[in-house]
């Protein structure tokens, strides 16, 4: 049965492949009936004359009752398989030992972070074979995170948490979108699912599975990850945030009219909490507060590649 | 309002004549639904006043032991008798009866304004102890603002809509036996404005 | 003119001044069931008194009696659809929403503080994080969909403080 | 025929001038300016969802950037939505035609008609000036669902768009209001309610919705302005509210509204289709008790669109199977039109061409629907292309496809005239081919997982945009010729009899255009309007 859906990479995901195919074979047939009919009526009464010959029927009860019965308990039996499908997706099947993994959106970036304390950014790891639990929650806007291959899709609010479960099957590199519409970089918010084979999850988990950045590639693969390049650009041109070409020892003059050359402590401090400094002429409670998120080590990483930046 | 004639015909100021009591009845029907709209509007509010309830239940006891129950009990005694004499009113425009229509109408507007002081009073308590809109209030007291808010207007446009019926009663004398719709329609609505505050009442004030 | 059909219908007085005692009355029974504690119970007494006195109104008061079924159509609609619309509210938020809520993530610096003076730092700026001063809403943690035949565990352990907290160890 | 009138016949449209448009009260006038106006604004949002397509023609940022793209994609679904479609067929077709066809000399309040219209261009005039300020602070991005927190936060114009949105549902209201009052107290004498015709069964129950539906938005963007003015906190979840009590608000409208789109929109193929096989329709009452039965069950069924926002699993449960018991009057109403044609005599002018496409596209609508209405598939359909694709299908392929057909159909009547057959059959075809390519693979980017309110794509996306957008194109020259087809034919048309299609319903048995007071005397009905076999015995 080939689908026109990506391919399905869980159990459940077939699942719902084959209500969607019952629900298509379904479609198929009542359009092409129907249509059918109507081309066929146009043709075989069209009018001849002024004062052709014309039925009188205003109506047929039983055949009312039967087009009510019929597509009544099609429907119900519609209902009944996807809902008998859904709770299969929906319900976890025991979460005592679920691998649970909390997700944090913000506007337009994903973090994750592990059991274990470690944490990515944009890329979520998995094992393969495993119940993997989701425990969502925004800091701002509404998001929604959205896996096509596994057919999973779960708003994620701020201030609640929402969850989302499932088991990967087959190992590989599947889309993450954002399809809760999050504003200016909505269509930006993406990410990747490594579901990874068994030793490769052992490399991650003993925490060697990257290779080993310098300060400078790890300054810049922050600067992508932290999505800061949606705002802030390298090469001089305008954005939503004063551009990083040059900034190192810049004079810039704040929106209270202070003015101030930057260096480390006005970086670490306008990552931290943005809306305190603001550059003039800049709006302000666009920036993220990422406090709690970047290490003094990331700061630093970040602000090495900065430096960089002529 | 007369049809000046050098109104086109099918000008708003030229229309063609309806009968009466087809009239009226149109009126009185196409009243009854704007007052569906309007259940529905605070119905809405009210439907936020129960959900926020459910999340935050002792932020609304709180809250409620905060209003001054005796204020609220007064206002809804204030707002039962302007319904009584309103009713009144609309009797004796259907008795044809000119004076009384009018004291009626007179002492609904005082028994409105009466509403009003006590309003007046109850918000200024609020807004002493620095629980105003727009100071990041918490829920319950947006709730009590936006609702008793809301019904604050209507009770405005309500009185204003029976200063128009006292204008027409004693200036025009329009209202006898034949011709008593507006004062009828005008009562609807101020009943509306009543009920709205008997619903809020309790909700608000005593649970 | 077919003034045949009578406009409107005259009630006498009595009734005016039977319906205006029948809703003090009401209105003090109100104020009495309010001061008993019954619980969410007492919602249900509240609105069903007051139901009572609005339909009194607009029975009497409003010539509802002499109103024909398609007006008391617009009346009977609104209330069904109220129904419907808390009806579908809180078949969301009773039957266990699978939203739990943070759990130490309050609403802002409630009345009860503003009241007992706890929390002298109202009207300073909504902090985007958590806060500190508690209200408890138990109702909203419960365990995820607890309609759910398996129902995932209660409101998460503390060892996963909330990822905004503590910083990132690599 | 009538009695010849005391003075002689003129039409509605004499005497011209500022005053008598600018004051008029006569239904028909008021229906031809809430007609000038939606189509401006149709041909404004439609312009705004080209620039949307056109940016989609290829990955990466063409014409606008990101901020552009959200604020035309809001701009086309605003104004298309409160501006265009709500209005769309009730206020224009119906206000035009309701009177006629039950027989009274203008709707129950003139002056109220008048009144709502005028509100109508207030609302809006206050959602237009949204745009007026600099481009990142004053035009909407928030998409027309308002979701907040965003449209909390977002710096953009909310409130005067939400204001002026208020302000349209005034309109709405009292346009209902003056419906119901009209059809239940100023039928002509005989004219029972299974003598009228369907479409005035259509607009009744599209009047219901807009009544009972309308307040509960104008509450809630009520409470998000004051939201957004006073920090009031109801939505935003730093101060205690809740984001998804917003959603089920704004929906429990917003699903309603849909239906007062769709039900004209029946209301005008089920006129149209007796008349072009000259045959009575089949199932009067199935069709009119299932208008009916629309406009009731509308209200249960908002849930579905959230079903992925975290709600409890029982609420999923019971709002996944009423929104199926939606599907069921809409099936019986597709196969009563069909059956209309067993053994008629069908002649396929432009009108009965806009008709049975319309049965076409809003068969391909309806049976999209079953697969979000199954919480299965929903959650992977929801919020992405397929649901884009399915309500444009409702939407363009349902009401606008009626509209125009019942435009070509009651122009005659309304301007005197007749359009040329020829242009208007290849409009037809251009905007079905139009239509179709651009929506057609929007189906299979929704399989594919591709999100709603996208600027930007992945490259495996891009070949079907990139057709779709192709087909955007044609479809906006298909409305190019179609309009411009019927505006030539209101000025230059050769002249069009009393009753060129020899229709049965009243509004054709009076001079077209019709006189200022419709009916001399009101006529008394004593036949059903669809008594096609009888009569030509």
């Amino acid at each position: 049965m080939s689908s026109v859906f990506p391919e399905y990479a869980t159990e459940a995901a077939r699942q719902v492949d084959h209500v969607q195919f019952f629900i298509f074979l379904v479609m198929a047939f009542w359009f092409i009936a129907c249509n059918a009919v109507l081309v066929y009526f146009v043709f075989r009464y069209k009018r001849k004359g002024p004062d052709d010959k014309v039925s009188t029927v205003k109506g047929n009860h039983t055949l009312e009752v039967v087009w009510t019965v019929i597509p009544t308990i099609l429907v119900l039996g519609i209902f009944y398989y996807g809902i008998k499908v859904w709770a299969g997706t929906r319900t976890m099947p025991d979460d005592k030992d679920a691998y649970v993994v909390d997700i944090t959106g913000q506007k337009w970036s994903w973090s994750y972070r592990y059991p274990d304390g470690q944490t990515t950014d944009q890329d979520l790891y998995v094992p393969q074979g495993e119940v993997v639990k989701l425990r969502m929650n925004s800091l701002d806007v509404l998001h929604s995170f959205f896996i096509p291959e596994f057919r999973i899709k779960e708003d994620v609010v701020p201030s609640f948490y929402t969850y989302l479960w499932f088991k990967a099957d087959r190992a590989g590199v599947y889309n993450i979108f954002c399809t809760e519409y999050c504003g200016n970089r909505h269509s930006q918010m993406l990410g990747k699912l490594h579901v990874l084979t068994p030793e490769e999850w052992a490399a991650f988990k003993a925490k060697d599975y990257f290779e080993v950045l310098t300060p400078l590639e790890h300054g810049k693969d922050l600067y992508v990850k932290k999505a800061c390049v949606g705002c802030h650009t390298t090469d001089g041109s305008a954005s939503i945030g004063p551009t990083f070409k040059g900034i190192i020892g810049r004079q810039e003059t704040l929106t209270d009219g202070r003015t101030l050359t930057v260096d480390f402590d006005y970086i670490e401090r306008s990552i931290n909490k943005p809306d305190d400094e603001i550059v003039a002429g800049y709006p302000k409670g666009q920036m993220p507060a990422f406090e709690g998120q970047l290490t003094k080590q990331d700061i630093q990483d970040i602000y090495t590649f900065l430096e960089t930046l002529k | 309002m007369a049809n000046h004639s050098n109104w086109a015909p099918g000008t708003f100021f030229h229309l063609h004549e309806e009968d009466p009591v087809e009239e009226y009845e149109n009126f009185k029907l196409g009243m009854w639904i704007f007052l569906a709209t309007e259940v529905l509007l605070f119905g809405g509010l009210f439907a936020v006043y129960f959900v926020m309830k459910w999340r935050y239940p002792d932020l609304f006891l709180a809250g409620a032991a905060q209003l001054n129950a005796l204020l609220g009990t007064g206002n809804t005694l204030v707002l039962l008798c302007s319904s009584f004499t309103m009713a009144l009113a609309v009797d004796a425009a259907q008795r044809g009866q000119q004076k009384k229509l009018v004291w009626n109408l007179v002492l609904t507007l005082a028994f409105g304004t009466v509403f009003l002081i006590i309003k007046f009073f109850e918000w200024k308590a609020k807004i002493g102890h620095g629980w105003f809109p727009g100071l990041n209030l918490d829920i319950f007291f947006s709730i009590y603002f936006m609702t008793t808010g809301l019904h604050l207007l209507h009770v405005l446009v309500g009185m204003s809509f029976i200063g128009l019926l006292l204008y027409r009663a004693v200036v025009h004398k329009r209202y006898h036996e034949e011709n008593f719709g507006g004062v009828e329609i005008g009562g609807l609505y101020w009943h509306l404005v009543d009920v709205i505050w008997i619903f809020l009442f309790p909700l608000l004030y005593l649970i | 003119m077919s003034s045949d059909r009578k406009m409107g219908h005259v009630q006498d007085f009595k009734v005016y001044v039977g319906v205006l005692l029948a809703l003090f009355v009401l209105t003090v029974v109100t104020w009495a069931a309010s001061t008993v504690h019954f619980g969410i119970w007492n919602n249900v007494i509240a609105v069903g008194i007051a139901a009572i006195k609005a339909s009194l109104v607009i029975y009497f008061f409003m010539h509802g009696r002499y109103e024909k079924q398609e007006t008391w159509a617009f009346i009977y609609y609104p209330m069904l659809l109220m129904a419907f619309l808390l009806g579908g509210l809180f078949l969301d938020y009773a039957t266990g929403s699978s939203r739990t809520n943070k759990e130490n993530y309050q609403a802002k610096p409630t009345s009860i503080t503003l009241i007992h003076g706890e929390d002298k730092s109202h009207g300073e700026a909504a902090p985007a994080g958590n806060h500190a001063a508690p209200s408890g809403d138990g109702h909203t943690a419960p365990a995820g969909d607890n309609a759910a035949p398996s129902g995932d565990h209660a409101a998460p352990a503390n060892d996963h403080a909330t990822p905004a907290e503590d910083g990132g160890n690599h | 025929m009538s009695s010849t009138e005391t003075q002689e016949y003129s039409p509605y449209l004499q005497p011209g001038g500022f005053k008598n448009w600018f004051f008029t009260v006569d239904h028909k006038r008021i229906g031809l300016m809430y007609l000038y106006a939606i189509l401006f604004f149709f041909i404004i949002a439609g312009v705004c969802g080209l620039i949307v397509k056109a940016e989609l023609l290829a990955p990466g940022m063409q014409f606008v950037d990101y901020h552009g793209y959200n604020v035309f994609f809001t701009l086309h679904g605003t104004i298309m939505v409160f501006l265009f479609i709500v209005p769309g067929i009730p206020a224009t077709l119906g206000n035009f035609l309701l009177p006629l066809m039950i027989g009274a000399k203008d709707v129950a309040f003139p002056r109220l008609n008048l009144l709502s219209f005028w509100i109508y261009v207030l609302g809006a005039f206050v959602v237009i000036l949204s745009l007026i300020g600099p481009w990142d602070e004053a035009w909407l991005d928030t998409g027309w669902t308002f979701y907040t927190p965003y449209s909390i936060d977002s710096s953009t114009g909310v409130i005067p768009v939400t204001l002026g949105a208020f302000i349209l549902g005034f309109s709405s209201v009292l346009t209902g209001l003056n419906f119901v009052v009209t059809i239940h107290r100023m039928r002509a004498p005989g004219m029972t309610w299974h003598r009228m015709p369907l479409f005035v069964w259509s607009l009744y129950s599209a009047s219901l919705i807009q009544i009972l539906a309308t307040p509960v938005v104008g509450i809630t963007l009520l409470l998000l302005i004051m939201e957004r003015l006073f920090g009031i906190g109801f939505f935003s979840p730093e101060l205690g509210g809740d984001p998804i009590m917003f959603e089920n608000f704004f929906w429990f409208y917003s699903h309603p509204v849909v239906y007062i789109m769709i039900l004209p929109a029946m209301g005008v193929v089920a006129e149209i289709l007796p008349v072009f096989s000259k045959k009575a329709i089949f199932g009067y009452r199935a069709i009119a008790y299932s208008s009916i039965a629309i406009a009731l069950v509308s209200f249960f069924v908002w849930g579905h669109h959230l079903f992925v926002s975290g709600m409890s699993y029982w609420s999923r449960w019971i709002f996944s199977l009423l929104t199926f018991a939606v599907a069921i009057p809409t099936a019986i109403k597709v196969f009563n039109w069909i059956a209309t044609l067993y053994k008629g005599s069908v002649k396929m002018d432009s009108p009965m061409l806009y008709a049975c496409g319309f049965i076409f596209l809003f068969s391909i609508a309806g049976l999209t629907g079953i697969p979000l209405a199954t919480l299965a598939t929903d959650v992977h359909f929801h919020d992405t292309y397929f649901v884009v694709a399915h309500f444009h299908y409702t939407m363009q392929g349902g009401t606008v496809v009626a509209l125009v057909g019942g435009l070509h159909f009651w122009w005659p009547k309304m301007y005197g005239r007749m359009y040329n057959e020829l242009i208007a059959k290849v409009g037809f075809w251009l905007l079905f081919l139009g239509f179709n390519a651009t929506f057609m693979p929007m189906f299979i980017l929704g399989y594919w997982g591709m999100p709603r309110r996208y600027a930007d794509y992945m490259a495996e996306f891009a070949d079907l945009h990139f057709a779709s957008s192709l087909g955007a194109m044609v479809n906006g020259i298909a409305y190019i010729v179609i309009l411009g087809n019927l505006v030539y034919a209101a000025f230059k048309g050769r002249a069009a009899g009393k009753n060129p299609y020899n229709s049965l319903s009243l509004e054709w048995s009076i001079p077209s255009p019709p006189p200022l007071t419709n009916f001399d005397e009101i006529p008394t009905v004593t036949t059903w309007t669809y008594g096609y076999g009888e009569e030509n015995t």
